[in-house]
């Protein structure tokens, strides 16, 4: 077994566990720091796909501006631990047999695939995909609408979420 | 190493499995959980799973076709603005109805 | 150029950056790496390191023929090359960190007309020394209901997040730590990780002060990254790159002198993230004791200031690095390892100009503060984004001091047009202010005291 | 696939944190440990800790979040813009100004609106 896929493993089983810790734990900011760990490790696993600009992205976005508004809405809806309530509601047996099926079945159904097992080359150092990636995004023959629609959603998803938040005084 | 093409170690069969099951963590966590900011925690992590099968597919498949990175920048916008609404929404509905447990915010039954 | 798809751009990128990142050798790995990547090997004399003149290239290919003699695999070579180079720069980077305290205490001594520390070894060199081992031995309390795990983590991750910074910075032309493709965003995301350390912290102190200091940091340093984040595209504007060392090597001209406006946002942006005065709102002494980290003592508290402290450095080399040219200096492309003096120094006048600021201020309220940010420097740094995109791309046919001096000149304007604006705004607000302001004379004063006391009753009576 | 740079960056992710969790471990050996349940008590001014720490906060605090991470999302998009910044035409340019002008004009509304006000 090479270095990298001994470090694949540790950071995908830590990045697992930390998931799991945060579908089960009670207390609601744990829950929050054990998710920043597992986006913490999913973007080390996007520097592991040569996609770097995701995995700074990923720390940026999700860790820097998703958790800490999460930490936010929890502070301000007083619910930081629920050990008074049940930590899952009367349907978690039904939810977990779902997800191993799911898991199951996707696992199967990818087994079936021819490529499944295919490794590639390591990305040449020529190719720069964040430069690529930003001629797409404004490229008319590729993806300009999407770009540019992303950004109208943004607005319209900034102007809707504060007017919903806002208490008039 | 040397004169042959250096392959990479990982197959991508590991980042499919990895990814699916990430996604059926964050499955049972938004199908199980009462608090409403914890099933919003369980998309989130519905949301990097696609993000790496959809990086994964440009590493292996085509690198010199975008289209999977372009496809996981939407996947971030469409979080943060799930994000921001949904959050908004339960402290809207907090500071109205006083909880947000997903079993009692039942307003839509109707 | 064509514009004919962007797969065909996408392939001409790729032929045009050839060169992009296999230019420049890694710190302490240096041969070894490139018969591990199966890159083309250096030949002698194009090697800056040769010689004495690359001290630190030179001890790399030294230590690197003597573990090759050992007949170590490549892999566990680099490995063990890289924890090495690793090592040395954090301690290199700690070890100024603990001079920093005295620097700082001997300088804000200066500011207030003392003499700061003198007793312990000359000049008080050796006090840190002494701090550090004070602080060590201190006892170590952690409040009653603490959440004790994630408060014995928070000040490990203060300290970490700001280290690892130094990692992407480049010291020389040839000594880069890592020259990565995104290290601009490197640098904010590391930020954003300590922000999360403050919210820690203050949340797992079970203290009233400590949530409210962190809370009140969370959207300061929040805020205030927005225009620091827009200030540090123009630099990558110019560079083409998001790479430090391609940055540094864009700036045959200081970034400073075509874009001074995104500078001066990047240092009042970056002050308010490191919390210092006028804008250390979330520490506050006198008003929340200190903030987030009210409950911390001894040495966890030590992380926590030195990990302020070697942030406000950081800024100063990252600041010096994005607009003063970093590593740039005479004679530094034949004599490489000037270009760690010329980096330091900048730093540290970056850094000196970051305590004059926090030594001659006073603190901002926090509204003010906001307000500042969202309706003052985020729009300025959005409009300064605009103006310098179009222009970099009409300048483009234009001979290097022509760009420069239109783009100068650009910034100018603006700078003068932001004044203007600024002072239609005070004089609005001060005549705002003197239709209220009691005059000296006393007649008018009690007069307008009277008034207030019988419209207060007024008020009150209507309430009641 | 790990490369030289990011094994750099991955050495320093693991050595950093050690570095900063030495000056912790030495203490538990050799600093004094004499705790009592005065001296564990929340430090609030030397007055006693009334009520529960989770205060109520006001929601500006995350509306300032929230604007921040929709504008942090926005602009992290305009980094590969950037980047790539040499090889746009023209009008590629003015996209990127199109997108920051939407930008813009959300925050206008806020501020029109007395969203950005903390009072």
């Amino acid at each position: 077994m090479s270095f990298e896929q001994v470090v694949f493993i540790l950071v995908a089983a830590g990045t697992l566990g930390a998931a799991l810790l945060v579908v089960t734990t009670r207390n609601l900011i744990h829950a929050a720091l054990w998710l920043i760990a597992a986006l913490f490790g999913v973007a080390i696993l996007f520097v592991f796909l040569n996609a770097g600009f995701f995995g700074v992205v990923q720390i940026v976005i999700y860790i820097g501006a998703i958790a800490i508004l999460m930490i936010f809405a929890i502070m301000l809806t007083r619910q930081i631990s629920s050990e008074k309530s049940a930590r899952f509601n009367k349907n978690w047996l039904w939810a977990f047999f779902i997800s191993i099926i799911f898991f199951a079945g996707i696992a199967y159904i990818l087994s079936l695939w021819p490529e499944f097992g295919t490794t590639k080359p390591i990305l040449s150092a020529e190719i720069d995909p964040v430069k690529q990636l930003g001629v797409a995004l404004v490229s008319p023959q590729a993806y300009l609408l999407a770009f540019e629609l992303a950004s109208v959603l943004l607005l319209a998803a900034l102007i809707g979420a504060v007017i919903i938040a806002w208490e008039q005084r | 190493m040397g004169a042959e093409v250096r392959k990479t170690m990982i197959p991508i069969s590991w980042f499919l499995i990895f990814a699916a099951a990430l996604f059926s963590i964050g499955l049972f966590g938004v199908l199980s959980r009462k608090n409403a900011i914890l099933i919003l925690m369980g998309i989130e992590l519905m949301l990097n799973a696609v993000n790496i099968n959809l990086i994964a597919f440009w590493r292996y498949r085509d690198s010199l076709d975008i289209s999977g990175q372009a496809f996981a920048v939407m996947v971030f916008a469409v979080a943060a603005a799930e994000v921001a609404v949904g959050l908004a929404i339960f402290i809207s509905v907090y500071r109205r109805r006083g909880t947000i447990s997903a079993d009692e915010i039942d307003l839509l039954k109707w | 150029m064509p514009w004919n798809g962007h797969r065909e751009i996408t392939l001409q990128v790729n032929k045009a950056d050839g060169n992009f990142s296999s230019a420049f050798c890694v710190l302490f790995r240096l041969n070894a790496l490139r018969k591990f990547t199966g890159k083309k090997e250096y030949r002698t004399g194009e090697v800056p390191g040769e010689n004495m003149t690359d001290p630190i290239t030179w001890i790399a290919n030294w230590l690197e023929t003597i573990l090759e003699g050992i007949g170590l695999p490549v892999g566990i070579m680099v490995l063990i090359l890289t924890v090495l180079g690793v090592l040395i720069v954090v301690i290199f980077v700690l070890a100024i960190d603990i001079f920093l305290v005295w620097m700082e205490r001997k300088v804000v001594a200066r500011f207030q007309d003392r003499l700061g520390p003198n007793r312990v070894g000359p000049y008080g060199l050796i006090q840190p020394i002494a701090d550090v081992i004070k602080l060590i031995i201190k006892e170590d309390t952690t409040p009653k209901g603490a959440d004790v795990l994630i408060y014995n983590i928070a000040p490990v991750i203060a300290l970490a997040s700001v280290l690892i910074i130094w990692a992407v910075i480049p010291f020389t032309p040839t000594l880069v730590g890592a020259e990565v493709n995104i290290g601009v965003l490197f640098i904010v995301a590391f930020g954003g990780i300590g922000t999360l350390a403050i919210i820690m912290a203050g949340w797992s102190s079970n203290n009233k002060y400590a949530l409210l200091g962190a809370f009140r940091t969370v959207a300061q340093v929040i805020s205030y990254e927005i225009p620091m984040v827009i200030a540090l595209l123009i630099p990558v504007i110019f560079a083409g790159t998001m790479s430090i060392q391609g940055i540094v090597n864009s700036q045959e001209l200081w970034n400073i002198v075509i874009a001074p406006v995104a500078a001066a946002i990047l240092l009042v942006s970056s002050i308010a993230e490191i919390g210092r005065t006028p804008f250390d709102l979330l520490e506050a002494e006198s008003e929340i004791v200190a903030g987030f980290h009210i409950e911390y003592s001894g040495m966890k508290f030590g992380l926590f200031y030195a990990g302020e402290l070697l942030h406000a450095l950081t800024i100063g080399a990252l600041f010096s690095t994005l607009f003063l040219g970093g590593w740039r200096g005479p004679f530094v492309e034949q004599i490489p390892v000037l270009g760690i003096f010329y980096l330091f120094g900048k730093a540290f006048l970056v850094y000196f100009l970051i305590m004059w600021i926090r030594y001659s201020l006073p603190r901002i309220r926090i509204d003010h503060m906001l307000n500042f940010n969202w309706k003052f420097l985020t729009p300025l740094a959005l409009i300064a984004l605009m103006v310098t995109a179009i222009l970099d791309k009409l300048l483009t046919d234009f001979s290097n001091i022509t760009y420069a001096v239109i783009m100068l000149v650009v910034n100018l304007v603006l700078i003068w047009a932001v004044i203007m604006v600024l002072r239609i705004y005070a004089s609005g607000e001060r005549k705002k202010v003197g239709e209220l302001k009691p005059t000296a004379n006393a007649d008018a004063v009690l007069s307008t005291f009277g008034k207030d006391v019988s419209s207060a009753q007024e008020t009150s009576g209507a309430s009641t | 696939m790990l490369d030289e740079h990011w094994l750099y960056i991955g050495v320093f992710l693991v050595l950093a944190p050690i570095f900063a969790t030495v000056p912790i471990i030495i203490p538990r050996f050799i600093a004094p440990k004499k705790p009592n349940p005065i001296k564990l008590e929340a430090y609030e001014c030397g007055i006693e800790t009334v009520g529960d720490t989770w205060v109520q906060f006001r929601v500006q605090y995350y509306i300032f979040a929230l604007v921040f991470l929709i504008f942090d999302v926005e602009i992290v998009f305009l980094y590969p813009w950037a980047v790539a910044f040499d090889l746009l035409p023209l009008f590629a340019i003015f996209e990127g100004i199109l997108f920051i002008l939407i930008l813009l004009a959300g925050l206008i509304y806020l501020w029109k609106r007395g969203a950005l006000e903390w009072t």
